[in-house]
């Protein structure tokens, strides 16, 4: 396992030389918050903040995706045969991202990459994408990893891990991936001792400093009809809007829609982003559907992270712990809230 | 603005012990600074959470399209202005409602606040009047509450509720000499070009959650345009112009309709000025036909009904 | 509707309403005709036009 | 940019304009050809999703008549 | 990587309007490709989606049997913007299927063992398949008695009516054909609801699995007829209906609690679904 350190200026040094051999994504400033954005000279890249307001599962999950492409009519003989759209899966690097994040790719895998299916779109993505993590020194109020199994630092599911220890950083790799985008790095010396202590130490320290966190473990004991008619629901769902903020802005969210599009002869057939919070999600051709009112979908979002994931997959919940949808749901429906209420029901 | 806590806990018990509602609908204190929940209230001795304070920005009237029950609820003056639009669009009824007015100061932005503390994390605010203190873990500072309303707050010429059975407190003195429409005017001494990459920009974040739509009180729809398929008018994906044409439409629909309450810029995770489009409305309103939303009840919208002197200079 | 939409950028010329009685073919004419000159001087539209999308 | 024509989507009332177009039609009266006209029951019926769809189709110019 | 999104080319190779109300069409697809009919190799129960380049896809069941070689069949109803558009299709055209998707009918289980089958309307098509792949030669040995109980509103709107008829005159299986009403007078068949008829004509749950597969109002009241004839909950079989868009387990839509419609069913005992959260 290689151990490096970094001064800062080293570090960006570093990044600006590997652009040769990945597309880099890097945390910038834009507008009030951050976001993950290529590395591409013009923008900066700014190691200072808390977490980006969309989480990086667009990287490898984009919020729409041509997935093939066709040509209509009869004169052709290829007309009407679907073919898949040619994609970059070059490798690439999402530097920066915190360990939650990186977390959520682990759980949304079970889902893309199963023993029946793999859907090729993110599996390629994922697996030509290098995760470089920042460990949190300083987790939200609203950050929960440590009750998902996660933590400020946690290495599961990252490719490196760096730890800001102030004037510098140090560089852990931790998975083949990892170890060699270390191996294409310019600058940095070996860590020693002392520093390694200090990023022990800045680790302990920042998990003692994530204050709340339900249990999660009690849901695996519930049975999934008694939570389905518990009272709560109604009220956990009057003020929801029924917006799709906290399933867009997840990183753990993976639901989507599949569109075609046309224009003139030619079109696409495109995958979209969905959300279970959208009457349409369900509606059945019929106009029959399942989950027609607001309750129910408000239930089906915290059952399914909370429970049905749980009991699918037997691998924790379907949650990193990152807080999103806590701090930017527009009625302040919290997740860790509705997570006490199933606990204790 | 706190204030006003204890008196809507207070007027909401005796509604309900005297059952002149079966429901009261307001706010609860949020789980994060900065964030309050709509809540809905129906136990006599569950009142003590319901909550106000500057926070209050979400409008309530969503809450109350097509509800069969009787229903208190707290408005100050775009809610008010709001729950006239939905009575006069046939959404609720008049007698249903027991509407609890609030005079208002404003809303504080709380994006505002988090710019002016470097988006460092907030873990407290006490308002204090006029003004209030932020905490973090490592910062406290004052700031004054004037220079932080959201910015419809700082041009609503409307603070006062336009229609209440009750009202707590004094009416507060309504703003004057305010230029609501400055922005507007300075998109429109652009040339189309210019227009063209402005909007293009203000959009370009967009994720299509449709937070804006959902938290307008007006978006009742019960089937939107977006989500239409025979014929499909605008595609489902973040390509920029279905992106515009769903802002455009979205701001059409509400002309003549939006009483400017802000909700939609609110509750935006991804931060856009989407009132620009619907600013634009308000002022063609205002200056064509002398319109303001939800002001009266006797008196249907201008794009509801004909009138002969109707401005119609733009036919040929 | 015209005011929105030439707020967004959209030049004022490519958009027109008109009153015209079925008796008045000279009028229909006579509008055609400046609509028709408005619309050209304006050269092709770009803006606002579905393209193939710009997704990834 | 010679060969250019605009495309102009009109939106022509079945009982007013249409009349007129047809009017000017039968009585061989000389007008531009750059229209692509869309025959509606009454001008009141084109909503401003219509005109969207045209400019989203590529119209260079939207044309409503009653 | 395989793509399981990528459709099979297919052409259509025979249209036949099944209903008088021609909303009910059966299309017979060919494979372009002939290496991709031994890809799509399928068992009664399962279903596909059928693809249309510049529509989209719909999830239908598969009507043909696994015993009929050379082309796959699916019978759509006319309701959405893709079975519109395929209504309007023309023999000759060119689309896609993707599939088979989904599990199907516990035949393992039910080898050995009385059939009864109870459909309505046109929910009928994998009950279709099932038959024609339980009374060929090489199947029919496996199972004992077949009953088929299976009803619409009105003679016109039997689907498969020749088939019916050629069913009716074999003694390999017992046929119970009924519709709610009819003002025909030589209609030669039984007349009522569904689950009256089956009350009517199944007489034992001895050693028997009923398969269900309709509309829900007949489901509902099917159910407590089979239950009062002694079939217990596992060896009711239902197949459900859900929105669907990738039909593999991956877009999020089709769940029923833990289970997925698309990938887990769409067939399901009943036992299965008392353990299953009423959000269908």
């Amino acid at each position: 396992m290689t151990e490096r350190v970094y001064t800062k200026e080293e570090w960006i040094r570093g990044l600006e030389g590997l652009r040769e051999d990945y597309t880099l994504f890097v945390p910038v400033k834009d507008g009030d918050f951050h976001a993950f954005m290529p590395m591409n000279g013009e923008k900066v890249p700014d190691f200072d903040f808390q977490n980006t307001r969309l989480s990086p599962k667009s990287v490898i999950y984009p919020r729409s995706e041509r997935l093939f492409e066709y040509i209509l009519g009869n004169a052709d003989p290829e007309a009407n045969i679907l073919k898949e759209s040619s994609k970059d899966f070059s490798p690439r690097a999402i530097v920066g991202i915190r360990p939650c994040d990186a977390q959520a790719f682990q759980i949304v895998r079970r889902n893309f990459d199963n023993p029946e299916y793999r859907d090729p779109w993110w599996v390629r993505h994922f697996e030509s994408t290098t995760l470089v993590g920042l460990g949190c020194n300083e987790p939200c109020s609203t950050c929960f990893c440590t009750a998902v199994g996660g933590g400020p630092f946690h290495e599961d599911g990252l490719d490196a891990l760096v730890f800001d220890l102030g004037e510098r950083y140090l560089i852990k790799g931790l998975t083949d991936k990892g170890e060699a985008f270390l191996a294409k790095m310019n600058g940095g010396k070996p860590a020693d001792e002392a520093v390694l202590k200090a990023a022990e130490d800045l680790t302990a320290s920042a998990s003692q400093k994530i204050t709340s966190s339900p249990p999660t473990d009690p849901l695996k004991g519930k049975k999934i009809n008694d939570l389905f008619n518990a009272p709560f629901w109604e009220e956990v769902a009057f003020g929801c809007l029924n917006c799709g903020t906290c399933t867009y802005l997840c990183p753990t969210c993976w639901c989507f829609d599949v569109q075609d599009e046309v224009l003139g002869k030619e079109g696409d057939r495109i995958r979209n982003w969905d959300s279970c919070m959208f009457p349409l999600f369900t509606l059945h051709g019929s106009g029959h559907n399942p989950r027609d009112k607001k309750v129910q979908r408000v239930r089906q979002r915290f059952m399914h992270k909370l429970k049905y994931y749980v009991d699918k997959y037997d691998n924790g919940v379907q949650c990193s712990g990152c807080g999103r949808c806590v701090r930017y749901c527009p009625v302040n429906i919290d997740i860790r809230d509705v997570c006490e209420r199933m606990n204790n029901y | 603005m706190l204030r006003y806590t204890e008196k809507i806990q207070e007027t909401a018990k005796r509604l309900l012990q005297e059952k002149r509602v079966d429901a009261f609908i307001g706010y609860g204190k949020g789980s994060v600074p900065m964030m309050n929940q709509p809540l809905m209230v129906s136990d006599p001795d569950r009142v003590d959470r319901l909550y106000w304070d500057n926070f209050c920005g979400l409008n309530l009237c969503n809450y109350l399209t097509k509800r069969t029950d009787k229903v208190g609820i707290v408005a100050n003056g775009c809610n008010s202005r709001n729950i006239v639009t939905h009575i006069i669009e046939n959404q609720i009824k008049r007698d249903q409602l027991y509407i609890v007015g609030i005079p208002c100061e404003g809303m504080i932005d709380h994006r505002a606040v988090m710019r002016a503390v470097k988006q460092k994390e907030i873990l407290d605010i006490q308002q204090n009047g006029k003004t209030f203190v932020v905490k973090g873990a490592d910062f406290e500072e004052t700031f004054e509450k004037e220079k932080f309303l959201q910015s419809n707050c700082a041009v609503c010429i409307h603070r006062n509720p336009v229609i209440y059975d009750e009202l707590l407190g004094d009416l507060v003195e309504e703003q004057t000499g305010v230029s609501p429409y400055q922005d507007v005017e300075k998109v429109e001494a652009m040339d189309p070009e210019k227009k063209q990459g402005f909007f293009t920009r203000l959009i370009s974040r967009c994720i299509r959650c449709y937070a804006c739509r959902n938290a307008c009180p007006l978006c009742y729809c019960p089937t939107c345009f977006v989500d239409e398929s025979r014929p499909q008018w605008v595609g489902k994906s973040s390509d920029p112009t279905d992106t515009l044409t769903f802002h455009f439409l979205r701001a059409y629909h509400c002309a003549g309709r939006c009483t400017d309450c802000g909700a939609c810029e609110r509750v935006c995770p991804m931060g856009i000025s989407m009132r620009q489009f619907t600013k634009k409305l308000n002022k063609d309103c205002q200056e064509l036909f002398s319109w303001e939303a939800g002001l009266t009840l006797d008196q249907r919208p201008p794009l509801d009904v004909y009138r002969p002197d109707d401005y119609n200079d733009f036919i040929k | 509707m015209k005011g929105l939409l030439e707020h967004v950028g959209v030049e004022p010329g490519r958009l027109h309403f008109s009153w015209i009685s079925s008796a008045e073919a000279t009028k229909f004419v006579d509008v055609a005709n400046t609509v028709a000159k408005e619309v050209k001087a304006l050269g092709p539209a770009r803006y606002f036009i579905k393209k193939r999308a710009e997704v990834a | 940019m010679s060969d250019w024509e605009a495309k102009i989507t009109t939106f022509l009332c079945n009982w007013c304009s249409y009349g007129a177009a047809d009017l000017a039609g039968v009585s061989r009266f000389q007008y531009p050809p750059n229209f692509r006209i869309i025959r509606v029951p009454c001008s009141a019926r084109v909503s401003p999703k219509f005109v969207l769809a045209a400019f989203r189709h590529g119209a260079d110019g939207v044309w409503v008549s009653g | 990587m395989e793509n399981p999104y990528l459709p099979y080319p297919v052409r259509i190779d025979k249209i036949t309007v099944e209903t008088e109300d021609r909303n009910l069409k059966t299309f017979h697809f060919v494979f372009l490709n002939p290496e991709d009919e031994a890809k799509f190799a399928y068992t009664p129960g399962q279903f596909a989606e059928l693809s249309i380049a510049g529509k989209g896809e719909i999830p239908i069941g598969i009507a043909s049997s696994p015993t009929e070689k050379g082309f796959v069949a699916f019978t759509v109803n006319k309701v959405g913007l893709v079975s519109s558009y395929l209504h309007n299709m023309k023999e000759g055209d060119v689309m896609g299927i993707r599939g088979p998707l989904g599990n199907w009918y516990p035949w393992h289980e039910m080898e050995g063992k009385n059939v009864v089958i109870v459909g309505g309307g046109f929910a009928f098509t994998t009950l279709r398949s099932s038959i024609i792949y339980m009374i060929h030669p090489e199947n029919r040995p496996r199972f004992k008695d077949i009953t088929v109980v299976y009803g619409a509103r009105t003679p016109g709107m039997l689907l498969y009516k020749d088939e019916l008829a050629a069913w009716e005159q074999r003694d390999d299986i017992h046929m119970h054909i009924t519709v709610d009403g009819t003002n025909d007078p030589d209609w030669k068949y039984n007349i009522g609801f569904v689950p009256t008829i089956t009350e009517q004509k199944i007489t034992s749950a001895d050693n028997a699995i009923a398969i269900v597969c309709g509309p829900p109002i007949m489901i509902r009241f099917t159910q407590p007829v089979l239950e009062k004839l002694g079939f217990p909950p596992e060896r009711i079989i239902l197949s459900l209906e859900m929105r669907m868009k990738c039909g593999i387990g991956m877009c999020g839509r089709c769940n029923i609690g833990d289970k997925y419609v698309c990938k887990d069913g769409p067939v399901f005992s009943l036992a299965q679904l008392k353990e299953m959260p009423p959000e269908y």
